[in-house]
């Protein structure tokens, strides 16, 4: 059965589904219960699933993720929802030293089936900590898996395969695409294994690399770079720890040539570990150097100037130039 | 009947009332001019609210029905004294001469505030919760070390008020700010306002007793007042900053009142609370209850209330029009401002960037694909 | 004169006590059976200290002086109950059945807690202060949402119970715990060990007033107990669970006590303490009041203190044989309790390191360079 | 003049040269007063200055921080030690959202000159969370700048040449090494400036990179290698954000080999961003892929272990064998 749905649908019958699978799940945050949130991606659960398994919770990030670890111990599935990327810092401590370690402390005894879901991202035009892209720094603790999700198909089926993992999973939203773009989603198709990268558009020329909201921009740029005769591979990472980077490794010993775009800063950003990944691996295949379209060094300016703050098809457009004219 | 934990010393009907703690400081004239500012501050809010309407703003903040929270904590404020506001403090900033277009070029996206915190004691906007209240406790042991608390001079003696709502309660941060001031004895005066509401959480998601109470298990004074009422507030923010200043430590105020608009011009309320909590609110209206009493008591008549109403015209024609008129920044002074010293490194990126700029200007047509 | 704040059972001196308001459960037996508890607490705790003294132990953070405390509250749990300690509870790991030597290998650094957390109803250790105050709150939300407080049936209805310290108190996440506990009606008893020290700091760099006094900031009951007196911790325990458990929500316990040691075994404090301090809580030793209570008014005899002292004697050569005999982990072990569902990426990173490992078995001498 | 000191008493040095250079420095932390830190590095500071400015503070590190940004508003310098790298976290927020982010928000009217030191890495036998090296995650968080010493000469001046910057510095002290290596410090000399790298051990063959505990590692590594008539240059980074990358690249033109050395993990480790820099910079300069030698993606093992775990002479060798076998 196929449904056309935004993101933003596709999340909230994701969870929906998710729930109803298995009683063991809860959703927990700030807004999530009778506002179904801010971006009301919890809507209408509060009122099917009642109050204990859809909890508005006290506005303490560090406690959402430390009583999730404790509902966790106890069996629950605790999807845990931050309202922003930008707020996901008062509970790092509880994520990077709780959440990734306890199994591994506990020697496998406790799983920790928990998902942080986080709307990342800019483009919304809002204030300040509400566009951020702090991905980098949960795919460089072990013990955390951090997945993004590009479009209402991956959407509706990574949230409950998220769920159903038995290890925490950072769980990103691309919120600038939660309203945007629909789909038609197939609800009773197979989807790919969660912890799978794919390849969204052929081409053998360069491989554009991208996840979360810059898939949309390399798909567009692909399509822009075809019409000047380019033909680029377009491959959606879709998660960030583990890579799943075979399937890159393929692309780019036939293209000879790769472009990692997100929106966090260039430094330590996840293009670094791609690019330090695709030298080691494709050394020989490589016809110039891996280049990174990037947020800058900087904080994320304010929203007025975003749109030329964040990668846009003109830049990816210029490292694809740079990269073929090596 | 007078709740006896609730502060009040002018009814919602506009009737003065009598507390045996606390005292207005004021007199009419005093009340005059807050009616002033309640009502200026009210129309900077509904220009602000129009101006995001009208796509002029990203977001805007409204502080309707917390007008006298702000306008009574904030005209307390000696000039030496300093205050740390979250993003609601529209009031609180028109106290400390904060220019309401600035105000509006963060809520427009143009800039993330652009006062001088230093020169207007109004610190920059802080958006994640509870984080300023640490801030504000740092900079009262920052004044401590400078030795203007205690001193007996009264143009010495400073202290800092640290804003928050009542969901911030709940933030790790806020706590342990309640800690550190009393530990260290800090001049700050914790000032809540329970507008009732974090988003769409009731009161009750961050507690279960009233607020003020919370101040007790940390060892220091809390207090509720009507914060409605502009002379209470003003009244018993008063006392709590003198006690700051003499060198007695934090106080926690819990100014009870409602928010009476969205939670920002994003949020859609009608999908949580009943108009009849609205409705009940308005009946203890902050700006009402100071025009019945000036108008019953204190003979304020047509003259006073029309030039205060011209004055808020044309602020707010001010304020369109600098709205409309500000520039954006350029997409290089992002890199400018990251540093005190420029790493060469950034530097090198700007520079990049406004090569890569350049090219488009270098192309025969200029544009961009 | 006894303290009225501080809820005492048996003095310093082993005389029973009155309290209006708790009372010890057990009997006689039961408290030559606690004694037994302190006695061999207080043995592995020696024990310890003298196998890092040797080498055997990294590290150990001595529990000596809060023997009555964790016993106390340790022997109130039923088996459903659910522990949450941090790094010093080795005596209510005795409690819950936790084998000694699982608290060596961890302080011996061989692996991170190695007991069954569900089976023996006892959390693994948490080394960062306060986190596991927040994950007490959530299992005892969990223990809500199982159906299993408030059901009248003693065998099923459960509590939880988490410990920390003094300088715990200061932390963000024990504040948010509270607030937690208090909003969701949690069943979880807060136990806080006051034993006047965090590391070097004494109480007074946490609070300004009594600890226990902080629940009521929070809306739910504080309570502070002697915490060198076995039967008052473990009535006041008894009775905080009991209200957990029939769904009255959490309480707040403060055990006064003293750390009679270093922190760890690798501080020093004689940098920053008095022995006159020392000297004082010396006399209200947590074991020795058992001890004359149990010789004065239950006529316990020689046989019945060697029989323990024997069995004391037997515990610390199983600990120091069995620590000795510990095996270190293999360094390949360290990739497979990363995650539940091995990664390819994590899998590949193993056996390359297992090839390279074995690159030298390969190599004629075998030896790395 | 010069004096033979550890590195626990060149910080010590340090400190007390900038408390008596500029009375608005102050040492804040848990038991950094009377008993002068769990290290000993701010020994005798309170005794000398007072507890107004060595301040022994509540067990929190968000709010150490946050009262830190307070102060550095009122025009102090705060110098914040955290007791050890996995109790950082708590703090974070403070960190990546309010000090790194001040004097942007701000438009430069707020300049936050704190220096958070952090003790980092392994190697000292300590339970969970005292053997952390969080670096990478304040090296991708712009507004922040983030150096490591590795000897006592570098800590001596190093430490106060970040408190007396105007921005926000996290300044890491390998904690194995504080009383370790003695060195001869001339506390007279023009040291160089705080954010630049330095090579330790000029070679021709291959570049070892290093910072803080590796830096050792490495000049070990260079002198087992030349017994073996390998000629390895051996560069300390020092400063991790701002990256003084061009000495860097210059070497790798020269030696046309790299290898990075360091106990973070591997994944988004600061060996991703300088391998990804390096293949940018010299990409034909390379003969080899940037190789990394690096803690596993891993949580930190149990102390028994924790050599096995470390880089070591031996897989730090067996990366050069590799690097120049390609
Ligand atoms: C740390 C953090 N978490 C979440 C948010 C998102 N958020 C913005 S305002 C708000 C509610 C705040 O409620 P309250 O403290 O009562 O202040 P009010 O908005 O009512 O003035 C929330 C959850 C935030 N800004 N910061
Ligand atoms: C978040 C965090 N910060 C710092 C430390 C280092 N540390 C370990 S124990 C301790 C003092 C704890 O004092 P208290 O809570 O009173 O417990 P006690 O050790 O006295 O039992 C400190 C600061 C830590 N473990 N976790
Ligand atoms: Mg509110
Ligand atoms: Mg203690």
């Amino acid at each position: 059965m196929t449904t056309t749905m935004t993101m933003a649908k596709a999340l909230n019958a994701g969870l929906r589904a998710a729930m109803e699978a298995d009683p063991k799940v809860l959703m927990m945050g700030e807004d999530v219960g009778k506002l179904g949130g801010v971006f009301r991606i919890t809507d209408g659960l509060q009122k099917d699933f009642g109050e204990d398994r859809v909890i508005d919770t006290p506005l303490a990030e560090s406690a959402i993720l430390g009583t999730a670890v404790g509902l966790a111990m106890r069996g629950y599935r605790p999807v845990c929802e931050i309202q922003f990327d930008g707020f996901v810092y008062p509970a790092y401590d509880q994520i990077v030293s709780q959440v990734a370690k306890i199994h591994f402390r506990s020697r496998g005894r406790m799983p920790m089936p928990i998902v942080i879901r986080i709307p990342f991202g800019g483009g919304i035009g809002a204030v300040e900590h509400h566009s951020e892209s702090p991905e980098a720094q949960f795919a460089h603790t072990a013990g955390l898996k951090v997945v993004a999700c590009s479009h209402p198909t991956d959407a509706y089926w990574m949230i409950q395969q998220a769920i159903a993992a038995d290890d925490p999973v950072v769980f990103l939203e691309p919120k600038r695409q939660y309203h945007g773009e629909k789909a038609e989603v197939d609800t009773e198709a197979t989807p790919p294994p969660l912890f799978t990268s794919r390849t969204v558009r052929e081409g053998s020329d360069l491989t554009l690399l991208a996840y979360g909201p810059t898939v949309r921009l390399c798909r567009d740029a692909a399509l822009a770079a075809s019409e000047e005769g380019r033909s680029l591979e377009v491959i959606d990472l879709r998660t960030l720890s583990p890579l799943d980077l075979e399937p890159v490794f393929a692309s780019v010993r036939r293209t000879g040539h790769a472009v990692v775009v997100h929106e966090a800063a260039r430094s330590l950003g996840m293009g670094s570990e791609i690019a330090a990944r695709i030298q080691q691996e494709c050394f020989y295949a490589l016809e110039a150097p891996v280049l990174r379209v990037a947020g800058f060094d900087t904080p994320y300016p304010p929203s007025r100037i975003e749109e030329e703050y964040l990668p846009d098809l003109d830049r990816v457009l210029d490292a694809v130039d740079r990269s073929l004219a090596y | 009947m007078a709740d006896p934990d609730l502060v009040q010393l002018l009814t919602p009907e506009g009737e003065r009332a009598e507390h045996p703690d606390y005292a207005f400081a004021g007199d009419d004239d005093t009340i005059r001019s807050l009616y002033r500012d309640l009502v200026l501050t009210r129309r900077i809010d509904t220009e602000a609210t129009a101006l995001q309407r009208h796509g002029e703003l990203g977001i805007w903040a409204s502080l309707l029905g917390q007008e006298a929270a702000q306008i009574g904590s904030g005209r307390a404020l000696r000039r030496q004294d300093h205050a740390f506001p979250t993003y609601r403090e529209h009031g609180v900033a028109w106290t400390r001469g904060v220019d309401p277009l600035s105000l509006l070029s963060l809520f427009r996206g143009v800039d993330q505030g652009s006062w001088d915190p230093e020169a207007t004691g109004f610190g920059l906007y802080t958006i994640v919760i509870g984080a300023q209240t640490l801030h504000a406790t740092g900079y009262a042991m920052g004044l401590q070390r400078d030795g203007v608390v205690g001193t007996d001079d009264p143009d010495r003696d400073a202290a800092v008020i640290a804003y928050f709502g009542d969901g911030a309660t709940s933030q790790g941060d806020v706590n342990e700010a309640f800690i550190w001031a009393s530990v260290f004895n800090a001049p700050v005066v914790f000032f809540c306002q329970n507008n009732q509401w974090a988003i769409s959480e009731p009161i009750d998601r961050q507690t279960r007793i009233p607020l003020y109470q919370r101040a007790s298990g940390f060892g220091f004074p809390g207090v509720r007042v009507d914060g409605n009422d502009v002379l209470a507030v003003h009244a018993a923010t008063q006392a709590a900053l003198q006690r700051a200043r003499e060198g007695s430590g934090p106080t926690l105020i819990e100014a009870f009142t409602y928010r009476m608009g969205a939670h920002t011009t994003t949020d859609d309320p009608t999908r949580y609370r009943l108009s009849a909590d609205l409705e009940h609110w308005k009946l203890k209206d902050p700006v009402e209850r100071v025009h019945a009493y000036l108008t019953r008591h204190v003979g304020a008549g047509e003259d006073f209330f029309s030039e205060i109403a011209e004055e808020a015209d044309a602020l707010a024609v001010r304020l369109r029009e600098g709205t409309r008129a500000m520039a954006d920044p350029s997409i290089l002074s992002v890199f400018d401002q990251v540093y005190v010293e420029e790493s060469a490194e950034l530097a090198q990126q700007r520079d990049e960037h406004a090569a890569y700029l350049d090219s488009f200007e270098d192309a025969t047509d200029g544009a961009r694909r």
